[in-house]
């Protein structure tokens, strides 16, 4: 157990009285991809929004490299290195690619309302270090070109691309991605999960939550396959094809 | 003198007053959730719906010499007229709206429809005479005026109208639709588009009826509007935004907090009271002390 | 950007050089202003004022001015609010060049704008009614007053109520600066008509509903009420009092001399008792009395002009422009030649007859009132 | 600040210095000085607004907490007018901080209304706390301010004196915007959800700027006791709140420059208008001051009818000659759906 980086346990979330994860526990081992399935509804995202603090569970545990994240909000998770995504893209439309990153250095710069004001000499530096950091992961993504062009009128991939490196400007060492493929084209599909195997090696652990079953197949270590939040099955992608149990929630009893 | 009998009278005779101004934040309370209902916007000229009713009334019976009932009439026309034509012009041209530009549209209305009654009605009060008369009538020790009854009379006979509309009629069935589920509600044929007009125009007639009964009492102004549209919003909050019923309690209870604070703590204070109410409801409690905080949630803020 | 801002600050430029179109007037011509409540909640004071004003600057103009000299007023609205009388005032100073300003209408605007006048050395002649605007004198040496004293009315009302043997005493008294002066006057007084002050309440100018202030009077066991207010509002406590069947006399201020206040009180308002100037009942002022001739041309004046009964408040725009336009024949437009002039006139106005003096600014009696009453909607002298 | 922006900083503080050579009358330098009053309480608005997606109709309470503080220390306790402006300050940084924390977890409407009533709220009480206030009355006697000992006497003085503060304030603002605070305030306007998952507080963020933008207000309002040497209730109405975010969403709600220009342009409308009246007397139209109240109204909902984004984004796009200006005019504008 000392290998994984998030401990899932017993972990309940009720809506009134709608049950929408149901005593589930999973470890997530460390550099690992490990993808999250299941049909619509099943509590896929309502994990990601308890483990991210937008959620607070009604009972069980999330555990962080060894801290309980149960009642912490979710700007503090970040700061505890957990980045994420959203289904539907959040990036910020009225404001330039690059500075889009440059909010995700927030975490890595200190400048508070005070000296913001005044500017001095010292947070010029610190300006700068922030915008070396948000052009080197436009680099990565290869979105350079873009820099300076308004976030809300790049095509979807891109938006979606964007989103990943502004996760990653914060240096999380766990990184959420929510439906990362979803409304692409093959072509874009193919290079998200190029991108997300280069996220692996660079030693961030990612947890996926993804319909795409190729991109999923081919790149995870890992699947938990999840039906009316509750974990139906786990194991690699190759066990997981073969499951019995799998295959009838996706096809229906 | 009796002093325990003073103060039962006393209280008494607050209590009179407090459902007298509470009916007025009752029917202003309604015409918000009307709107909000069927939009989701806060109308932020509601009150000066009000002031319009008061004004055009005083007008009619006291300028045209009109009989009460026929001017009534005119008035709540008029006003719903007004009601609609904000809805044509400002609201539903708006293609992609966003809260702030909502917000301050209705503001700018609001300043419209305040700067076109001082031009016309100038800027003093203008009084006009009670219903029927104005000698008052002995109510267990306490006085009550006829123009009172009159204004309970009318609130008793919007909030029938009021059920009737919503839970028998096919319109107001289509609007309860509307409200709930607006996407659910256009599939199943309903022209949305048109609820909302028709919304604002009976939220206009509202507040053209509460403009009228009032005036006799308060004496109207053009600058009334932003109080009684805040103090009606405190009702609305109170009552749980979008719940028309719980606006009436919450209203005719704010009525007669107020008047019992102008009583006993201070009349100066006396409009600030249900001011800080709407405040320590919208902090505390933004559901509504009525309202359910489960239904809350499913409505966007 | 640079140059878009320049653009614009040159539009500005250009916009504020071309609107200053009296800066270049003739010289020739006398330039008053006025400073009056024509809109808002004192309208019922300000526009009769103006309406006097600008029929009596018609008047001499057309008679050739004031010894060949044009009249030109220039009328400002404070909408009855302090701070825009301020700026209107320094806006005739300091814009317009005016050598005198008539108004406010209000006490609370008038007090507002005395430091302006006092730094500016403008006379102003104040249509509002309270004393502290001319007192203590050595403070205002620019400032005069032509309504009647607050103190006097005081004096006048519990005049009649010793009359009537009425020692226990109710008041009730606006927030605004006139009613504010009224309840010191009212206080003050009272010890030296051993009269008892049995509950003290007040209002604010926005106020619709006075229940709550009137059934605490109401039990504090008054027997009669002095309601003492220059706005609106004054008119809903004969309301609220019949509506809780109150039946103490009512006594008002001479704020009260509009005869639409007496219409907005509705049949309430009958019996209401108040000290006013004798224009309100012109036809039972006596033959000899020497005010007689005046008060008769105004009101047949005002009333042929504007369609609408003539008002205390007209009155004192009446007196203080003719008291100003005396003055400026005798002077010129010189405003300390002006100041010097007016605080030694003798006039016979419409609020009674002024002897000003380096010691009283305001120059009037408790003489200049008659006690009214009204009845049926109309001010009756009462008799005694 | 850098590029396009200090080129515009730097022709305000030339015009800031020119436009007395030009208008002389003292007159026009008060109606500018009262502008500049105006202009500060924007700026502080339109960071609370614009960057950072919070309404407030309850800043006109801020500037009347500003005045009366000043108003009441200075003249009734004779007070130094800074140290009286200084502890108006930490007054409104109390106010604002325990407002804040309760009214800034409601959004859009609610909290619109919230700061309605809490601006009502104060103006209720200057009208009512005589003994403190002075009630209707006001408060006479108000010293003017000194600066090193210099009495700012003239209008002319306390022009260069008011709007010296303006372009500090603008340079403030600037300087904000364009850091990793302004950022965050943009980012939270965009998607909180978002901005929460890279490690924003939300809600520390939203006090703190309601907090500056209060202060702002609070300086203006002392500045503009000092100047009148009086104040009573009536500029501090609820009117008074709408007309501040008025002037921000004409000027433009996304640009400091926006929020200057509307400030600006709706305090030199009254003058501009009666200006206008003079002409239109000659055309036999009667025009009243009366008519103002129509005027601002129409204004407002004419530009957020047809320039939601404001002035000054409308002439930017004009100047630009981008055709996504007449997309706006058609209000087809995409994305900006909520």
């Amino acid at each position: 157990m000392s290998n994984s980086i998030l401990e899932l346990q017993l972990l309940r979330k009720n809506f009134g009285g709608v049950v929408a994860v149901s005593d589930l526990s999973l470890d997530i081992e460390k550099g690992s991809i490990t993808s999250l399935i299941g049909p619509n509804g099943a509590g896929k995202t309502t994990i990601f929004n308890l483990v991210t603090g937008f959620l607070h569970p009604s009972s069980g545990h999330i555990r962080f490299a060894g801290r309980v994240l149960n009642k912490i909000k979710p700007h503090t998770i970040a700061a505890i290195g957990i980045g994420r995504t959203f289904q539907n893209v959040q990036i910020f439309p009225k404001m330039s690619v690059i500075e889009n990153i440059m909010v995700g250095r927030h975490l890595r710069s200190r400048a508070g309302i005070f000296y913001s004001s005044i500017l001095p000499p010292f947070l010029r530096n610190e300006e700068k270090l922030i915008r070396a950091a948000a052009e080197k992961q436009l680099t990565f993504l290869e979105l350079e070109q873009y820099a300076h062009v308004p976030a809300g009128g790049l095509p979807l991939g891109n938006q979606r691309m964007l989103e990943i490196a502004r996760a990653l400007a914060i240096e999380p060492k766990l990184l959420l991605l929510d439906e990362p493929a979803s409304g692409l084209n093959a072509r874009e599909t193919i290079a998200m999960g190029e991108l997300i195997e280069k996220i692996k090696q660079m030693n961030i652990t990612v947890l996926l939550v993804e319909h795409d079953m190729e991109l999923v197949m081919d790149i995870s270590d890992h699947v938990a396959v999840i039906n009316f939040g509750r974990l139906i099955a786990e194991g690699s992608p190759a066990e997981i094809q073969e499951n019995d149990d799998v295959i009838a929630a996706y096809l229906g009893e | 003198m009796n002093h325990t009998d003073g103060t039962f009278i006393d209280v008494l005779q607050f209590l009179i007053l407090g459902i007298q101004r509470g009916s007025i934040y009752a029917m202003v309370a309604m015409g918000f959730n009307m709107i909000y209902n069927a939009t989701g916007i806060i109308n932020f000229a509601q009150g000066e719906f009000v002031v319009l009713g008061g004004l055009m009334m005083v007008t009619l019976t006291m300028a045209f010499n009109l009989s009460i009932v026929f001017s009534f009439i005119l008035t709540v026309l008029f006003v719903i007229v007004v009601g609609i034509l904000m809805e044509r012009l400002t609201i539903n041209p708006v293609k992609h709206p966003t809260v702030l530009r909502l917000i301050i549209i209705t503001i700018a209305v609001s300043i419209i429809i305040k700067g076109v009654a001082m031009c016309f009605w100038g800027k003093g009060s203008h009084y006009m005479r009670h219903f029927s008369g104005t000698a008052p009538l002995e109510f267990f020790g306490a006085t009550i005026l006829p123009q009172t009854l009159w204004i309970f009379a009318i609130l008793f006979f919007v909030v029938i109208a009021y059920i009737i509309f919503f839970n028998y009629t096919m319109t107001g069935k289509c609007m309860r639709a509307c409200a709930i589920n607006r996407d659910a509600a256009r599939l199943a044929g309903i022209n949305d588009r048109k609820m909302v007009m028709l919304s604002f125009a009976l939220s206009a007639g509202i507040g053209a009826i509460a403009g009228i009964i009032i005036t006799p009492i308060i004496q109207m102004d053009y600058a009334r509007g932003a109080m009684l549209g805040l103090k009606g919003f405190g009702a609305a909050v109170l009552g749980g935004l979008g719940n028309s019923m719980g606006a009436v309690v919450a209203g005719v209870l704010l009525g007669v907090l107020e008047a019992l604070g102008a009583g006993y703590i201070s009349s100066h204070y006396m409009d600030a009271i249900a001011l800080v109410i709407l405040l320590f409801v919208l902090f505390i409690r933004p559901s509504g002390i009525l309202g359910s905080s489960e239904a809350m949630r499913l409505k966007e803020f | 950007m640079k140059k878009r801002i320049l653009i614009l600050s040159m539009a500005i430029t250009i916009l504020l050089a071309f609107s200053t179109p009296y800066v270049f007037a003739e010289p020739a011509d006398y330039h008053v202003g006025c400073v009056f409540a024509v809109t808002g909640s004192a309208s019922w004071l300000g526009e009769p004022e103006r309406n006097t004003a600008e029929m009596i600057a018609k008047e001499i103009n057309a008679a050739g001015g004031i010894n060949g000299h044009k009249l030109v007023l220039h009328i400002e609205d404070t909408q009855g609010d302090n701070t825009r009388a301020v700026n209107a005032v320094k806006k005739l100073i300091k814009k317009d060049n005016v050598c005198a300003i008539i108004g406010p209408s209000r006490s609370g605007t008038s007090m507002a704008v005395l430091p302006v006048i006092a730094e500016s050395h403008i006379p102003l002649i104040s249509c509002a009614g309270a004393e502290v605007i001319v007192t203590p004198v050595e403070e205002r040496k620019w400032v005069f007053k032509v309504p009647q004293k607050d103190s006097d009315a005081v004096k006048r009302i519990y005049d009649d109520m010793a009359a009537k043997g009425i020692k226990d005493i109710a008041i009730i008294t606006g927030t605004t600066g006139f009613g504010a002066a009224g309840r010191d006057q009212l206080k003050e007084i009272a010890a030296e008509y051993k009269i008892n002050i049995v509950a003290d309440e007040t209002y604010g100018p926005a106020d619709t509903d006075m229940t709550a202030q009137l059934l605490k009077i109401k039990n504090a066991g008054a027997k009669a009420l002095v309601n003492w207010s220059i706005v609106p509002a004054q008119s809903i406590v004969p309301q609220n009092m019949q509506q809780l069947k109150m039946t103490i006399p009512l006594y008002q201020s001479h704020g009260f001399g509009n005869i639409k206040y007496a219409e907005a009180a509705g049949e309430a308002g009958n019996g209401i008792i108040f000290p006013g100037g004798r224009l309100l009942a012109v036809d039972t002022v006596p033959e000899d009395n020497p005010q007689k001739k005046v008060l008769v041309s105004y009101k047949e004046d005002y009333e042929k002009n504007f369609h609408e009964p003539v008002s205390t408040f007209g009155g004192h725009a009446y007196d203080s422009l003719w008291i100003l336009v005396n003055a400026l024949k005798k002077v010129g437009d010189d405003p300390a030649k002006l100041r010097d002039e007016i605080e030694n006139t003798h006039f016979v106005g419409t609020a009674g007859v002024f002897n000003f003096s380096p010691t009283d600014h305001c120059g009037l009696n408790k003489d200049a009132f008659e006690m009214l009453m009204v009845k049926d909607g109309k001010f009756v002298v009462l008799k005694d | 600040m850098k590029g396009k922006n200090s080129a515009g900083f730097f022709a305000l503080v030339i015009s800031i210095i020119a436009i007395p050579f030009i208008i002389t009358n003292d007159y026009y330098i008060g109606v500018l000085v009262f502008a500049a009053f105006n202009c500060l309480a924007c700026i502080g608005l339109c960071l609370l607004m614009g960057y950072a997606g919070q309404i407030s109709i309850g800043h006109g309470a801020f500037v009347a907490i500003g005045a009366y503080t000043s108003g009441i220390l200075t003249s009734k306790l004779a007070w130094s007018p800074w140290l009286a402006m200084l502890c108006g300050v930490l007054i409104v940084i109390v106010v604002a901080f325990s407002l804040g924390i309760p009214a800034l977890r409601l959004k859009g409407h609610y909290l619109a209304m919230a700061t309605l009533g809490f601006a009502s709220i104060v103006h209720i009480v200057a009208v009512a706390a005589v003994d403190l206030t002075g009630g209707p009355s006001g408060i006479v006697n108000i010293p003017r301010l000194d600066l090193f000992g210099y009495v700012l006497n003239s209008d002319t003085q306390y022009y260069y004196f008011s709007w010296s503060v303006v372009a500090l304030a603008v340079f403030i603002a600037f300087n904000l915007v364009n850091s990793r605070v302004g950022r965050g305030l943009q980012a939270i306007h965009g998607s909180e959800d978002a901005a929460s998952s890279l490690g924003i507080n939300i809600t520390s963020y939203k006090v703190q700027i309601f907090i500056l933008s209060a202060v702002f207000s609070s300086i203006s309002g002392s500045l503009y006791a000092y100047y009148m040497n009086y104040i009573d209730p009536g500029p501090f109405g609820v009117m008074h709140s709408v007309l501040l975010v008025t002037m921000v969403a004409v000027g433009g709600l996304h640009n400091i420059w926006g929020a200057l220009i509307g400030a600006i342009a709706l305090s030199l409308l009254p003058e501009f208008l009666s200006f206008l009246s003079d002409y239109l007397q000659v055309l036999g139209i009667h025009y009243q001051p009366d008519y103002d109240t129509l005027v601002y109204g129409s204004i407002l909902l004419i530009i957020m009818l047809f320039l939601p984004e404001g002035i000054f984004d409308g002439l930017a796009s004009t100047l630009r000659g981008s055709k996504s200006f007449y997309g706006k005019l058609a209000g087809r504008r995409t994305g900006r759906v909520q």
